[in-house]
């Protein structure tokens, strides 16, 4: 295990991590008779990389859902920054900082590329309804000023090509890319990803870790990430968080966790190399 | 299993030249041709927007439904031209797709879903229910959830909503499109040994659009590589393995074995075999 | 090929995200309203205003102010005619109670007035979707038309329960009243409704367009990237309303005159407002106008060819017109779903290669 | 030409009303055209248009009719009316709305390009009233009547005449209104079987006529206490209720049935050549009855216009002169073929409107046919005057109109 | 008994027995709804045309006699014939199998997998069509529809409730009638839609076009029946409305009432149809009962959708509406 002092701690590859950004106290969360998550802790720190996994229907995205206060927990407490988080709509929790991607693509379909991303600068942009429907003045300036941030985000991204286009007829691995954007636009400070790399290809997932681990790097953005393959996960994430069947059966780094016999009975079926 | 050599065995599905096109304006396949030999499986693979979904709907005939056409060539079932035929007609001449992205009833339960792959079926209750058994035996999971709505599962739930979905029709060829993704790694091996073992020992014809290059060409016999529409490689599946720009561009494999994803952060512009 | 955009780039992000990017569009664009401004007023009669124009523009403002609530915040509703209604009724008061106050103000005050009721009834929106929300917003329609009907200081009194626009002028020009010329009431509606397409256009293009568009999309997703769902539905139903109530107000007193509240608003208006909106298209301010020219034309060109062309009897002539709308409308839908301003695109679009086939 | 445009109504919710009237309106035309070659030598051109009762397509017909060079105009919906009375006064044209329309109208002073003769909606409540009372021998105090009225601006003009009329004869009067379009009037027959009214007066239009009758007859209302407007009196009322409608009466300014000289000239001269309008299954029906009378009026406004001008070739002014100088008398009538078809009644410039005779018609099951059992009573002009005076008064003063008869 | 409970509980019988009529129309476009996500706004005119043609066929009509007389000058009206009831009903039956076919054939297979919005507004194109066609078909005059159904005060009812609190009730026969036929047909569409295979399958297709066709549902199959089961029901609501209130133009309006019942008792439920209808037939006239005289009345029209409003507050998606989904 890590020595998780306040104080963070230096990775392999000698990167700082600072100290506890979120932490997830005692989360509980029921749907009707179902428990999703039973009684959770873990906590993530600044700039550090974290991967939650676990089979199918373990609550991973739940968890993340509950992140981002779409769902509220019937148990337990969310610590942000250093402070406990008041009960909030997700957009509040959006205006803290707080971006993520979604499982299930969720961008919107109606919009093009760039209005897509440019959702993401929603919260800063301040001008009220009226200086927008007058347009030029401050309206039009703020909006060449958000978009100028915009298309760093797409150049960075590799996106211009398809800034006009129409989202719906994107391929899927595009998509991803463009949803992550659209996050990334927001300057967060804390990123989630839900399974950023399902449905691709090796290279398209080498494309999108690189993305991953430059914004980490570049805005030290700390990122908690969800996925399935294993090699992304353990080459990736600082640490771990295992789940299964809603309760945590594992955090640690990589190392540890391909050696927890929990883990490997629950999830990885063998070893993993 | 079927080995190359014995995909010399009887065609099962035959796709000559197709070209797709959407909404009248956007062409996405550019002569697609392939052979789907009776019993085999065969894989297509390819990057995103590929053209692999196209593909497996052109032959499902799922396509009008997008508003898309095939505007050329042929699609051959046993020798018999297919594209004229509507979705349902093929279900019943054994051909079944699992869409990509489940694709689920959200507002049926588990158990209803399944049973609407069994649809077109004039089997009596006992022997459905015996099927469903089956796919109860294959994913335990969905068992445990079986009356709640498939909504509301989780996305790996939903996948094998889809999978056992399809199994319950009785197909002679499945069409599955990205099985594996957003399934853990186990369960991902799972399905596709539950493919292996159906394609042994029931027969079924598999033809497998995958991202995940490494395990579909593991069980496939025969696969095709997409690019942009066209079909660039195609070899069996063994050949395929070994080829050095599959392996470095699909399986993530440099000569020193698998590289780390953390290294690539170096620029590295892809070759293209054509774009 | 017809129609190029190659060559034609942009240096800015202003020049970028300009109304009609293109230059060919932006000369056209220039084009029609030199023509509306400068030669149509001139040509004009009585049955050209008060047939076809006059409705045309004030349907199309109605349109656009729906379309803002369907067609950029997918908030369905099928409360236009109760929310007409109001815009009427309030410029009815307004004229009457304060009668040296410049009618324009009467108008946009109107609009205003519309824009709070339409917040109200907007409210369930929070919690209502899809058409549960439109069948919900018909309880605005009916109880609108009801109040209206029903309390006699809304009409003044008057013992037929109708009201009555009186005279006004703009620079001394008659605008309402019986004694008006075709082309000052042309005019007056046009500058409104250039006004209004103007406003929703800068509205729809930025920040506050972006949020609508998101929550028409997917709602939650847009929530949880920081859009806060009931300002943006509420905003929508303020700025619709807005539309749709100086709508009204134009549509009583410049257009009609003198109206009662169950014929003129009734839920006819409602659902003749949404046809315009998606047969227009959804999301497109073009789409409004395109989608009003339709519905206001065609009856009146079917009619001409029919009753007057072919000498029909009027009543077969109007079941007819009956089934020829219905039938276009469906052949329109499926064509192209997403309406007369997507057929345009697509049209440009194969312009633009032709004579490639893609 | 003589130009006579009729914005008719055979489509829509109201069709069922509008067909007949349109008919009949057509058909006097063409028999005056096809027997006498029109009026005073002019042929007569009846260019029609469909309004569906719709307020904006009637505007639409009117303004693409009145280039025509048209007469005068009978829009047959109270709402079109409204629209129009604004438009007419500025383009000089007149406008006749016989039995519907602003009653006001009636002030000629006020509205100079307006007619409404030979009676309004408060002349049809005033004489329902007057019948009742006759029905009751002179005293209605303590009777109770329930008006049962369509919810619109139509359903309501009554009220103010009802209300000042039980002030003077001492019955109560209690007000039930019916929603557009009055499928449903469960509520309010429920109502009238607790409350038990002695006489239930209706105005209503389109199926809600229908259902009253029948809901009426389902809670075994007397049918001869229930007395309709001459909108709620067609065929088309009573005959869905069967024979249970057996009774019920209905207000009339105009004649009922087919049994006149005119309608041989009809027959000879329209029908038989196949020239009716229409589909020419409407004939005899109290409102084709009410098109045929409405066009015979306007046929001998155009008549006097043509000998007061002293020449055939009218303009709408000259109409409008005609209009107001307008009589009619039984022997003009008989004359015509329509012997005792409508009342005798003469027009000025301070009355539009006539004198305010209707009469009382009432169904009868099982001939098929509306009878008139009433000789044309005059309204109560003690009360409708001054309400008429006072309400076009009211609109001169918000239109910034001075009244005046030259 | 004082009198003003006595009048409230016939005004609230009353108010069942109509929720009952404005139920079996809901019913018809809840079917549509389930099996395809179309919001059928033709569902109105649907009945009227369904009643037209019964009348059409009962009274020996020729179809579009009008046109053919306007076209070729004849005098063509009647066949002279006289159906009885029961054959015409089951001749107006195949009529309405045919619409549905052809609705489908022309229309919404083409429209496979669009948006919600876009069916809706096709619908609104078929209902002016209809509408019009209808119109040309059997002409827009009144038409008296008896198919012998009892009509008028039930004598048993009114003269037991008048032994009890004397007063006698006044119950509609035809309600009655209604009444026994509305409860025959949800049950019947109740077992079919939760327990056959084709019912599950219609509910499957309103969930997934695509996903529907890739198990082999054929929508074309599904959606002709499900639509000609609509035509049914709108049969079932033309002969009640029609006996009602002649059938004209208006029957088409009778779509207005039956909104609020869906919104109550859900889009997606047939016993919903039912439960609504009760809800509104009694909440509406228990309020112009006891309100609508201090307010002037005539409180009908908004009032249902005012209940069902605040009632959806509560609930979104209606009584027993399915919940919305909503996931990410
Ligand atoms: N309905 C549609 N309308 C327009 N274009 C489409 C449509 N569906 C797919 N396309 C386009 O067709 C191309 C091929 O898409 P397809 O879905 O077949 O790719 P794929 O190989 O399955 O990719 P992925 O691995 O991402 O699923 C893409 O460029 C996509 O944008
Ligand atoms: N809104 C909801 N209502 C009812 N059950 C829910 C809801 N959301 C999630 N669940 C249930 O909670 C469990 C956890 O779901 P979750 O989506 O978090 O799984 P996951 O770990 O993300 O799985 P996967 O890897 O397959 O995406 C599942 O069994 C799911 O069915
Ligand atoms: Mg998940
Ligand atoms: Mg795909």
């Amino acid at each position: 295990m890590l020595d998780a002092s306040d104080e963070g701690y230096v990775t392999e590859d000698g990167r700082r991590i600072g100290g506890v950004l979120m932490e997830m106290k005692n989360i509980t969360l029921r749907f009707g008779g179902v428990k999703a998550i039973t009684d959770i802790s873990f906590d993530i720190r600044e700039g550090e990389i974290r991967a939650i996994i676990g089979p199918n229907g373990a609550g991973k995205s739940s968890m993340l859902n509950v992140i981002s206060g779409f769902y509220v927990p019937q148990e337990g407490e969310v610590w942000y920054k250093g402070a406990k988080r008041p009960p909030m709509k997700p957009y509040q929790v959006a205006q803290l900082g707080i971006a993520r991607t979604f499982q299930n693509i969720a961008l919107f379909e109606g919009m093009t590329v760039l209005d897509n991303v440019m959702t993401g600068r929603l919260n800063y942009m301040k001008t009220n309804m009226f200086q927008q429907a007058l347009w030029k003045g401050k309206a039009e300036a703020e909006e060449v000023e958000n978009r100028e941030f915009v298309e760093k985000i797409i150049d960075f991204l590799e996106i211009q090509s398809i800034r006009k286009t129409p989202v719906a007829r994107l391929p899927y691995g595009l998509k991803k890319r463009v949803e992550l954007a659209r996050a990334l636009a927001a300057e967060p400070s804390l990123l989630l990803l839900d399974e950023p790399m399902a449905g691709m290809n090796v290279e398209e997932k080498e494309d999108m870790s690189r993305f991953i681990l430059d914004v980490n790097d570049e805005f030290g953005t700390t990122i908690a990430l969800i996925e399935h393959d294993m090699g992304v996960v353990m080459d990736l994430s600082d640490r771990v968080v295992v789940m299964d069947y809603g309760k945590k059966i594992g955090d640690g780094t990589p190392d540890d966790i391909r050696s927890n016999q929990a883990v490997i009975d629950a999830y990885l079926g063998v070893a993993h190399d | 299993m079927l080995d190359a050599a014995e995909t010399q065995t009887e065609t099962l599905l035959e796709v000559n030249n197709i070209e797709v096109i959407y909404n009248h304006v956007i062409l996405v396949l550019k002569g697609v041709s392939l052979k789907v030999p009776k019993g085999g499986i065969t894989a297509l693979l390819g990057g995103n927007g590929a053209g692999k979904t196209t593909t497996l709907k052109a032959v499902s005939n799922l396509l009008a439904s997008e508003r898309g056409e095939v505007t050329k060539g042929s699609i051959l079932y046993r020798g018999e031209r297919v594209q004229d035929l509507t979705p349902n007609d093929l279900v019943k001449k054994g051909v079944i797709q699992v869409m990509e992205g489940r694709h689920c009833f959200e507002h049926l339960t588990v158990e209803e879903n399944l049973l609407t792959g069994a649809y077109t079926r004039g089997a009596g209750k006992a022997e459905i229910d015996a099927d469903l058994e089956m796919v109860y035996n294959y994913f335990p999971r969905l068992k445990e959830r079986r009356r709640s709505q498939a909504g509301y599962t989780s996305g790996g739930e939903q996948q094998m909503v889809a999978i056992g979905r399809a199994l319950m029709s009785r197909p002679e060829t499945i069409l599955l499109d990205e099985p594996s993704m957003g399934l853990a790694p186990q369960l991902v091996e799972q399905i596709f040994d539950i493919v292996k073992s159906l394609n042994e020992s029931e027969g079924y014809t598999f033809l497998l659009a995958e991202q995940n290059t490494n395990v579909a060409l593991r069980f496939a016999h025969y696969g095709y590589i997409l690019e942009n529409g066209r079909v660039v490689m195609d070899g069996p599946a063994q050949e395929l393995r070994e080829n050095p720009d599959v392996k470095e561009f699909y399986l993530g494999m440099s000569d020193e074995g698998r590289k780390s994803f953390r290294d690539v952060r170096s620029y590295r512009r892809r070759k293209r075999w054509l774009s | 090929m017809f129609y190029r955009e190659a060559g034609d780039f942009k240096t800015s992000y202003e020049e970028d995200s300009q109304t009609f990017p293109i230059k060919f569009d932006r000369y056209r664009y220039y084009f029609v309203l030199a023509f509306a401004f400068a030669v149509v007023p001139f040509v004009i009669n009585d049955y050209w205003v008060n047939a076809i124009f006059m409705p045309f523009l004030i349907y199309s403002i109605a349109a656009i102010g729906l379309n803002i609530l369907v067609g950029y915040c997918g908030q369905v509703s099928l409360g236009t005619g109760g929310f007409m209604a109001v815009g009427a009724y309030a410029v009815y008061k307004l004229m009457t109670a304060f009668p040296e106050v410049n009618i324009i103000f009467h108008v946009i005050a109107a609009g205003g007035i519309t824009a709070i009721v339409g917040v109200l009834f907007g409210l369930p929106s929070l919690r209502i979707k899809g058409f549960y929300l439109a069948v919900a917003t018909l309880a605005a329609q009916f109880f609108l038309v009801w109040l209206f009907n029903r309390v006699p200081w809304f009409y003044n009194h008057s013992a037929s329960g109708q009201i009555n626009a009186p005279e006004r002028t703009v620079f001394g020009v008659e605008v309402t009243g019986p004694n008006t010329e075709a082309w000052a009431t042309y005019l007056f509606c046009l500058v409104f409704t250039l006004i209004c397409a103007i406003l929703a256009r800068n509205l729809t293009r930025g920040v506050q367009g972006r949020k609508w568009m998101a929550i028409r999309d997917m709602d939650i997703a847009a929530e949880i990237i920081g859009v806060d769902p009931l300002r943006a539905k509420l905003s929508a139903f303020a700025v619709s309303s807005f539309f749709v109530g100086i709508a009204g107000a134009l549509f009583f007193a410049v257009y009609l005159g003198a109206v009662e509240v169950g014929e003129a608003f009734g839920i006819n208006k409602s659902f003749l407002v949404l046809f315009m909106v998606i047969i227009g298209g959804l999301g497109s301010i073009f789409g409004s106008f395109a989608g009003a020219a339709f519905l206001v034309l065609l009856p009146v060109l079917l009619k001409n060819t029919l009753v007057g062309g072919l000498g029909w009897p009027t009543d077969l002539a109007s079941h007819l017109e009956f089934m020829i709308v219905g039938a276009l409308i469906i052949a329109f839908l499926i064509a192209e779903p997403h309406g007369l301003a997507q057929l345009w695109r697509v049209a440009k679009e194969k312009l633009r290669l032709w004579p490639f086939p893609h | 030409d003589l130009v006579f445009p009729s914005l008719s109504y055979r489509t829509g919710p109201y069709a069922a009303g509008g067909i007949p009237f349109a008919d009949g309106y057509a058909d006097y035309f063409t028999l005056l055209n096809e027997r006498d070659g029109g009026i005073g030598g002019e042929k007569i051109q009846m260019p029609e248009c469909e309004t569906a009762y719709n307020t904006e397509k009637g505007v639409e017909c009117y303004e693409s009719t009145k280039g025509m060079g048209s007469l005068v105009y009978q829009p047959l919906s109270t709402g079109i009316t409204y629209q129009l009375i604004p438009k007419v006064t500025a383009d000089g044209i007149p406008m006749l709305t016989s039995g519907l329309g602003r009653t006001s109208a009636k002030n000629g002073a006020v509205f100079p390009w307006v007619f409404n003769f030979p009676a309004n909606y408060w002349d049809g409540a005033s004489v329902a009233v007057k019948h009742i009372l006759d029905q009751e021998g002179g005293d209605i105090s303590g009777k109770k009547i329930a008006l049962v009225y369509h919810n619109s601006a139509y359903g309501k003009e009554p009220i103010r005449t009802l209300e000042e009329l039980s002030k003077k004869h001492g019955y109560e009067l209690s007000l039930i209104p019916v929603d557009h379009p009055g499928q449903e009037q469960k509520s309010q027959w429920l109502q009238i079987r607790r409350d038990r009214p002695d006489y239930v007066i209706m105005y209503g239009w389109g199926v809600m006529n229908q259902v009253a009758i029948q809901e009426a007859v389902n809670i075994r209302f007397p049918m001869d206490k229930f007395i309709g407007i001459w909108w709620s009196g067609s065929e088309n009322d009573v005959k869905p209720a069967g024979d249970g409608a057996n009774g019920y009466k209905a207000l009339t300014f105009h004649n009922l049935g087919s049994d006149y000289p005119l309608y041989d000239d009809l027959k000879a001269h329209v029908f038989d050549k196949g020239l009716a309008a229409g589909a020419g299954d409407q004939h005899g029906t109290a409102i084709y009855n009410r098109g045929l009378y409405a066009a015979m009026l306007v046929a001998e406004a155009a008549k006097t216009a043509q000998e007061i001008h002293g020449t055939s070739q009218i303009t709408p002014a000259m109409m409008r002169d005609g209009m107001e100088a307008l009589e009619m008398t039984e022997e003009k009538m008989t004359a015509l073929g329509l012997p005792k078809f409508g009342p005798e009644f003469t027009v000025s410039c301070e009355n539009h409107g006539g004198n305010g005779f209707a009469a009382i018609g009432q169904w009868d099951a099982s001939a098929g046919e509306w009878k008139l059992i009433t000789d044309y009573m005059q309204s109560d002009q003690d009360i409708v005057q001054p309400l008429i005076e006072a309400d076009s008064m009211a609109y001169a003063d918000e239109a910034g109109i001075t009244p005046a008869c030259n | 008994m004082p009198d003003q409970l006595i009048y409230a509980m016939e005004v609230f019988l009353n108010g069942l027995m109509a929720g009952v009529l404005y139920a079996l129309v809901a019913l018809g476009f809840v079917l549509i709804y389930k099996a395809s996500g179309i919001f059928n706004y033709a569902q109105g005119v649907m009945a009227l045309f369904a009643a037209l043609t019964l009348v059409g066929i009962m009274e020996g009509q020729v179809p579009f006699s009008h046109l053919i007389n306007a076209m070729f000058g004849t005098e063509i009206h009647h066949f002279g014939w006289h159906l009885p009831a029961l054959v015409s009903i089951l001749l107006t039956m195949a009529v309405m199998v045919l619409l549905a076919w052809a609705v489908n054939k022309l229309i919404f297979n083409h429209l496979v997998n669009q948006e919600p919005i876009i069916l809706f507004m096709a619908t609104i194109g078929l209902a002016y069509f209809m509408e019009g066609f209808g119109d040309i078909m059997w002409g827009a005059d009144i038409k008296k529809l008896d198919v012998g159904l009892p009509q008028g005060i039930n004598t048993a009812i009114d003269e037991t409730t008048y032994g009890w609190f004397g007063y006698g009730f006044f119950i509609d026969n035809l309600d009655i009638v209604a009444t026994v036929i509305a409860a025959i047909l949800v049950i019947a569409l109740v077992i079919f839609s939760q327990y056959t295979k084709q019912g599950r399958a219609m509910r499957a297709v309103a969930d997934d076009h695509q996903a529907a066709l890739s198990v082999g549902i054929s929508l074309n199959f599904i959606w002709v029946m499900v639509w000609s089961l609509a035509g049914f029901v709108a049969l079932v609501a033309g002969i009640m409305w029609g006996t009602k209130s002649g059938v004209q133009f208006s029957l088409s309006l009778i779509a207005l009432k039956a909104l609020p019942v869906l919104m109550l008792g859900g889009f997606t439920s047939i016993p919903g149809a039912i439960v609504g209808g009760l809800l509104i037939g009694v909440g509406e006239k228990l309020f112009e009962f006891s309100v609508g005289p201090l307010i002037g009345g005539a409180t009908e029209n908004w009032f249902a959708y005012v209940l069902a409003l605040l009632f959806l507050v509560f609930r979104p998606q209606g009584l027993f509406g399915e919940k919305i989904i909503e996931r990410v």
